[in-house]
């Protein structure tokens, strides 16, 4: 009998801590996937973020560093510029790239640095139980918006891979989600496609993953499912984005 | 071959012969210069040079350039130095070394752009937050400037913590005649952590977040260990007159004020030596409690409203009357005031 | 011997580039000396000035409060480092572009019209020098042969053509009477 | 015939297996696992066709498919 | 009436009944709840509420906000803290009022949530860049947490510079029984410098950049003399037991750890006493030199790895022994430890 | 006679600080005489940066504070949201808007700050002498791109007012220069627009003005006209980028 | 009198409540009280626990190092809690949920299943309020009296429909023997 | 006729409304003021149309314009 499906190697055998449905984990997955089937497990480093996936470095089983909440982009362009021969990623949740490190996020992206991001869009602040993100939607209910988010007072979400699409640095920016098998699918071959073009030197890599966060938004998993599909697809459509190599996923 | 040079750029090229890998900055002024020549010279030498978007990526850029094993310093003043605070408390939390250069102007906010030293107890007592430590070396000449980096990344490496030079404008931007020895560039201390990809090896991780229960006190208690083994070991400082009756305490720009009022005391017959740290932290303590029986009186002279005076009165503990003389916001103490103060005791 | 000096005009007069001319002379002297520039950056317009002390024994602080001398090429700086000059100090001067006539108490104050001289040898940006040269003859500090030198080495790279002429303002501030 | 594991202490009974499952081969069981999640189960081993949709929505990657 | 309320709830609420008009802050355990309360409670009374992009926005918000006269606040923890620091700097220098809020936790880096005492350095010593003070203020209580935002924005105003109410994780998360009393809500201090439009009035400028020479040392002249006013008047404190032979030194959490060690040690009939900072800056030096003849030792009872004995020893200055005890990385002392503490003296 | 011409009340007598040339006292100007005409002087904050521009409060008639270096969005933010009724506005440079301040002013924007922003783009900074700014193009040497600007190591030239488009808090982003009296006059009327924006409570105004800086671009004032029109205007084109009001100006 | 008491379970039990709704009623007698909880925030998954001081005198840290009294409500909180406990401490243990046999060296074990009496009262999820009970019983820290007005005083605002239940369920644990 | 005064103190002999006049009616003078620049002067008073378009482009508002 041959394994058809099961834990990649560049995952570990410790248990996430992630809540029941939440989307970090199949992505964690994802990446691990990707790396292992490019075979740059042993010249990859990760980036975990200050986020519900700060013990992501406890998951993977290759080199991973902690970075400061909204710094990955900055360390992710040490690390780089000092081993351009490696893989070099981040994994950072909305707070972490689109709020505190927006700054980092438009300057290494800008800067073009040959890295890939992994985004991940859940529109709230998970580890913090609940609190408004940058992606949150409209009339959102959070802990910091407990009347739902009112763009008189807290603004818009942002679509951040639309934001990057000006910026000349950017090679890649695609959106997944990971609600269903088929978009986790798709999902992967945006990650794929994008650790590639780092592979090829041809420069920044984005992808944003639609993910659920059932407890923080106060919902069962099969509603956060929906909410994701209803609610989050409209304001942040799936797809490439920019895709400078021409190629399509 | 002597040669005229300024002090940020001896700096500059002090942290390039030590094999300085990677520099990040930001400018500010008075250190424009050290970023300006860097941008230079890092190129010429197919090392990494970026400015940063700002001094809070420019920390966490050293960060990453760290973890991935390069020497890696950043640069910058007053102002931008608190805004790398929780950087340096992360690096001193994931143990990681690299060199901070703080060339002070005067404060608070944006102040002005003369040099001062207002920014001694945001070095030595952590302007980070947790209980952490850097280690603190301070210039006093353009020669220093140019041979401390060397020392700064190996003592920061030999105990993987930040490494801080604490300097000002003043230093920075004088010049005199100095001499490009050799410097070494040897990289030491173990460097098993390095993040490179686990080629061949288990994977590594970096982190400072510890929520096991007890798993952040043993790695305090781990740290502050270390901390006082380098407080027990590498306390340095230059004594000039060992008998003398008053001793002046100074550091950097005000050492060298001192240093000319030391010669004009003397000349006048007066018993006054000089004691300038080198590193402030660790302080040199040991010496101040060796000299407490023999000084009458501690005289310290900083460019702040009085600072590290706080370290010499830990130090002498009432023992002996300690004094303080100082200028703050970006004035220059002269050798005739420091003569006055002295004849004040 | 320890001589404070301070150099002052408009950015633009070469006020750095004397300065560093003078610790480059004197270093090759095997004298101690310090240079501090005056950073104009984060400050537009005013005056520019730098601060050289040379000496035989090892120098302290490298800030000047009350020079010995002063080399003084417009007006604002007059105002600004004049009551700074301590008693009895060396005050050199441009006449061209200061027609102030006050004294400096007790010191000795040396007039030249150096931007007029520099004009005159075809290159008003020498007029710096041209006053370097006159300082030099009155104090001296270090050999006008060694500022000779120290003119090549720092022209040597990119301003080989300037050597001359300031060679020349050199020796016409020297000798001006 | 598949062979279909699911690791129950891994699993915290999502439920994402469940939806994704065009087989509609798996169910909540109505035992609790030490972290006190009720997890999940295959309702007929035999009915599985090894298609992994629900290895790739399992955030525990609880799951494990031989063929 | 009595009523259940947390730490943070209640600071929040204190705020609020102080007239606070400007709430600005970015999540972070452990003070998560109090920008939660305010997220309602500010809006609800059609006040200033936003939750900022980062620590950096929000402080530069107080700064704004209280440039328009408003009672702003922000609130964070540790690390958000470190990075206030160039924006604290910056209101000290402007001699702008304002609260900051830190609800410490477990450090260095990412460290913990636990509470913790570790930022004392940060607080008292000016973590920032240049000579200059904020006021520090230390509640041990739930009810203290709602009665110190009046005094924080008070005194804040009324010598024109910040205020931080420092606190911990255990303190902001715990409940126990408070009273919602009348909270005085007046503003004090001159305000003739706030920016609401020129009307009628000369046009103002708020600054800290001050390049004429000696403008800023002028400045810092002001600014230092102020300070020392401060010291002078407003060194608060809670004493227990004056006639203690040993008396424990500790604040906000680690002070109520002690109070149950007092307790006990004196049914053991042991003369234990307690000094509990209020304010920690102005640090309460005067009552320390009064204490210094009659008691045989202090002990130093902190959560962190021995910040605030250095206060203390400074104050003592050698007359009298100084022992500490503390726990570092976000663990909590015990009331079992500190008295095993006191037998070894 | 009439007095056609002369300075406006908004300004003070005190004489500027700016090199020989220097765009930044013409856009001063501008700004005072929008004030004066609005009639708004008495209830203007305006927030001086950090750059060259840092002593913009002794130039203004009117009240104006500090900010730290690439904050005047936060401060604005929190002055506006205290005192809704007054005008509010930001002057700030490339490099304090652009580089360190960049998450400041895309949150700002983002949340659709009824204020205004005046962004003096002279591809440098000026006032620290003459680094690379974000704005700085390709080639450019400065002095800290000693063999000019390469996008491997420093990234693109960032067109601001572009990347501002895709949020929807902002309102009105056009782009102006000073390097003739042509445009200076077409600036003044888009600096006119903005305030008239924020009076009638419609958000965000950004008005990004293209700057000649001739010391440090190492050039004469006549060169560095030249290099705004040829070089700059071709990188960041003039005109209307964003005009949800609709009203062409 | 001064009783310290931690209680535990999976998050998702009812932790926090049960403290409160102890506290609140401890507070309404007039005693001296701290509340203090584990704050899951920033760590997922994991169990849930708090802790509950309960004093005559004023009341010194609420973090309790070792209780006088537990109450576990699954498994793995008794692996975590039950070594702290004070000797000849009181131990109450949710048995539906927690098979272990293990006594506790010198102190009271006590079991009752908890959750299987909730779920015969209809509403599994008042087991906490259920162990409650037994506790309040074998320890008379407040009157069951004073924990009913608590819960009314909580569960006044939004969940006035669950009063009852719970009320039923405190006495359930407190009668069962 | 238009009359124009420009602030020899104010002036910092930029150029910028030599370049500005459309009758080329502004020149540098020799002289240099107090702040070492050489200054602008009209050439011809009554050249002038008062079109403003000097004061527009002067960064140190050294112009005005009377008619
Ligand atoms: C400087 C700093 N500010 C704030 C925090 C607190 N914090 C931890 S995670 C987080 C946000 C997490 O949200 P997000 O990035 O969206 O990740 P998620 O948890 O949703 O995956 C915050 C604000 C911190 N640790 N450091
Ligand atoms: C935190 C901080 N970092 C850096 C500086 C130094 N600094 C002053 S102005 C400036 C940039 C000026 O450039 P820009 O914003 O483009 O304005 P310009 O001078 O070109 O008008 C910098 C980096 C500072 N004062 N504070
Ligand atoms: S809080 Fe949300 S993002 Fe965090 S682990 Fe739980 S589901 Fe995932
Ligand atoms: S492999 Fe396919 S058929 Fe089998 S259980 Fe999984 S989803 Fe269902
Ligand atoms: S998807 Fe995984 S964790 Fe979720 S119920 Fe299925 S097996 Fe369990
Ligand atoms: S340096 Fe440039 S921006 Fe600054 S004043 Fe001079 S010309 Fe203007
Ligand atoms: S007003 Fe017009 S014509 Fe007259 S000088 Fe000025 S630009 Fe020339
Ligand atoms: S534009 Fe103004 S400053 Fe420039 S030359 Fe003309 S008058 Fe003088
Ligand atoms: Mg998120
Ligand atoms: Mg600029």
């Amino acid at each position: 009998m041959k394994k058809l499906f099961g834990k990649p190697e560049s995952l570990t055998t410790v248990n996430h801590k992630y809540c029941p449905g939440c989307g970090h984990g199949i992505v964690h997955r994802l990446i691990a996937e990707v790396i292992d089937e490019l075979g740059v497990r042993e010249k990859t480093i990760g980036i975990a973020p200050v986020g519900c996936a700060v013990f992501a470095y406890d998951y993977w089983n290759f080199d991973v560093t902690e970075a400061s909440h909204g710094r990955p982009p900055a360390v992710a362009t040490g690390i780089k510029r000092v081993l351009p021969d490696r893989v070099v990623f981040t994994y950072q949740g909305d707070g972490d790239l689109a709020a505190i490190g927006m700054a980092e996020t438009i300057h290494a992206a800008n800067r073009g640095e040959n890295i890939t991001v992994i985004f991940i869009n859940n529109a709230i602040y998970g580890m913090t139980t609940g609190q408004m993100a940058p992606t949150s939607l409209l009339g959102m209910k959070t802990t910091t918006t407990p009347f739902g988010r009112e763009a008189k007072i807290a603004g818009y979400p942002i679509k951040v891979s639309e934001l990057l699409v000006t910026l000349e640095g950017t090679t890649y920016l695609a959106r997944g989600a990971v609600d269903s098998a088929k978009h986790v699918l798709e999902a992967k071959k945006a990650i794929k496609k994008a650790f590639e073009i780092q592979l090829s030197g041809k420069g920044y890599s984005l992808v944003e993953i639609l993910s659920q966060c059932p407890p923080n938004w106060k919902m069962s998993v099969p509603e956060s499912l929906e909410y994701v599909r209803k609610e989050m697809m409209t304001q942040f459509p799936l797809g490439v984005i920019k895709d400078k190599t021409g190629m399509t996923v | 071959m002597k040669q005229l040079m300024k002090g940020s750029a001896a700096l500059g090229e002090g942290a390039i012969q030590a094999g300085g890998g990677a520099y990040f900055g930001y400018p500010i002024t008075p250190q424009n210069e050290l970023t300006e020549y860097m941008s230079r010279r890092m190129l010429e030498e197919r090392r990494v040079f970026i400015q940063a978007e700002s001094e809070l990526a420019a920390i966490n850029m050293v960060f990453g350039a760290s973890v991935a094993g390069a020497r890696a310093m950043t640069s910058s003043s007053s102002p931008g130095v608190s805004l790398k605070q929780e950087g340096i408390s992360y690096m001193a939390g994931c143990e990681l070394p690299g060199l901070i250069v703080n060339v002070q102007r005067g404060g608070p906010g944006l102040g002005n752009i003369s040099g001062s030293q207002a920014d001694y107890f945001q070095a030595v007592r952590g302007g980070g937050h947790g209980d952490y430590q850097v280690i603190v070396l301070t210039p006093a000449s353009v020669q220093e400037m140019y041979e401390m980096p060397s020392m700064a990344f190996s003592l920061s490496e030999k105990y993987r913590t930040p490494a801080l030079i604490l300097t000002d404008g003043i230093l920075a931007q004088m010049q005199e005649p100095m001499e490009l020895v050799k410097i070494n560039a040897a990289r030491s201390g173990d460097q098993s952590w390095i993040l490179d990809g686990c080629k061949g090896r288990a994977p590594r991780k970096i982190r400072s977040l510890l929520m096991e229960e007890g798993a952040l006190e043993a790695h305090n208690r781990h740290l502050q260990k270390k901390y006082i083994e380098i407080k027990n070991k590498e306390q340095r400082y230059q004594l000039i007159n060992e008998q003398a009756e008053i001793m002046l305490v100074a550091y950097g720009v005000s050492a060298r004020v001192c240093y000319t009022a030391v010669q004009e005391a003397n000349r006048k017959g007066l018993k006054v030596g000089l004691l300038r740290p080198i590193t402030v932290w660790p302080f040199p303590e040991k010496i101040i409690q060796e000299l407490v029986p023999q000084v009458k009186a501690f005289l310290v002279i900083e460019l702040s409203a009085g600072q590290m005076v706080e370290d010499v009165n830990l130090a002498v503990n009432g023992k002996t009357p300690v004094y303080f003389y100082g200028r703050a916001g970006g004035a220059c103490v002269t050798p005739e005031e420091v003569i006055k103060e002295i004849g004040k005791i | 011997m320890r001589e404070e000096l301070i150099i002052a005009g408009f950015g633009g007069q070469g006020i750095m580039f004397t300065g560093t001319l003078l610790s480059q002379a004197a270093m090759m002297e095997g004298k101690f000396v310090t240079y501090f520039p005056s950073y104009g950056a984060e400050v537009r317009g005013g005056t520019a000035h730098c601060s050289v002390t040379i000496a035989d024994t090892s120098i302290g602080s490298p800030v000047i409060t009350h020079p010995d001398s002063l080399l003084i090429l417009n007006k604002p700086s007059l105002g600004r480092f004049g009551p700074r000059l301590k008693k009895g100090g060396l005050l050199v001067l441009n006449s061209t572009l200061i027609e102030d006539e006050t004294s400096i108490g007790g010191g000795q104050v040396v007039r030249l019209p150096a931007t007029d001289i520099a004009e005159k040898i075809g290159q008003i940006t020498v007029a710096n020098i041209v006053a370097l040269g006159k300082y030099l003859a009155l104090r001296k500090i270090v050999s006008q042969e060694s500022v000779g030198q120290a003119l090549e080495v720092l022209l040597a790279k990119k301003k080989k053509e300037l050597i001359e002429v300031n060679k020349k303002a050199l020796l016409a501030g020297y000798e001006y009477k | 015939m598949p062979k279909i594991i699911i690791a129950q202490s891994k699993c915290k009974g999502c439920e994402l297996c469940i939806l994704a499952c065009s087989k509609k081969n798996i169910r909540l069981s109505q035992k609790m696992n030490k972290k006190g999640f009720h997890y999940v189960e295959i309702i007929d081993p035999d009915n599985c066709n090894a298609c992994g949709l629900c290895f790739q929505v399992c955030p525990e990657v609880a799951i494990e498919i031989w063929k």
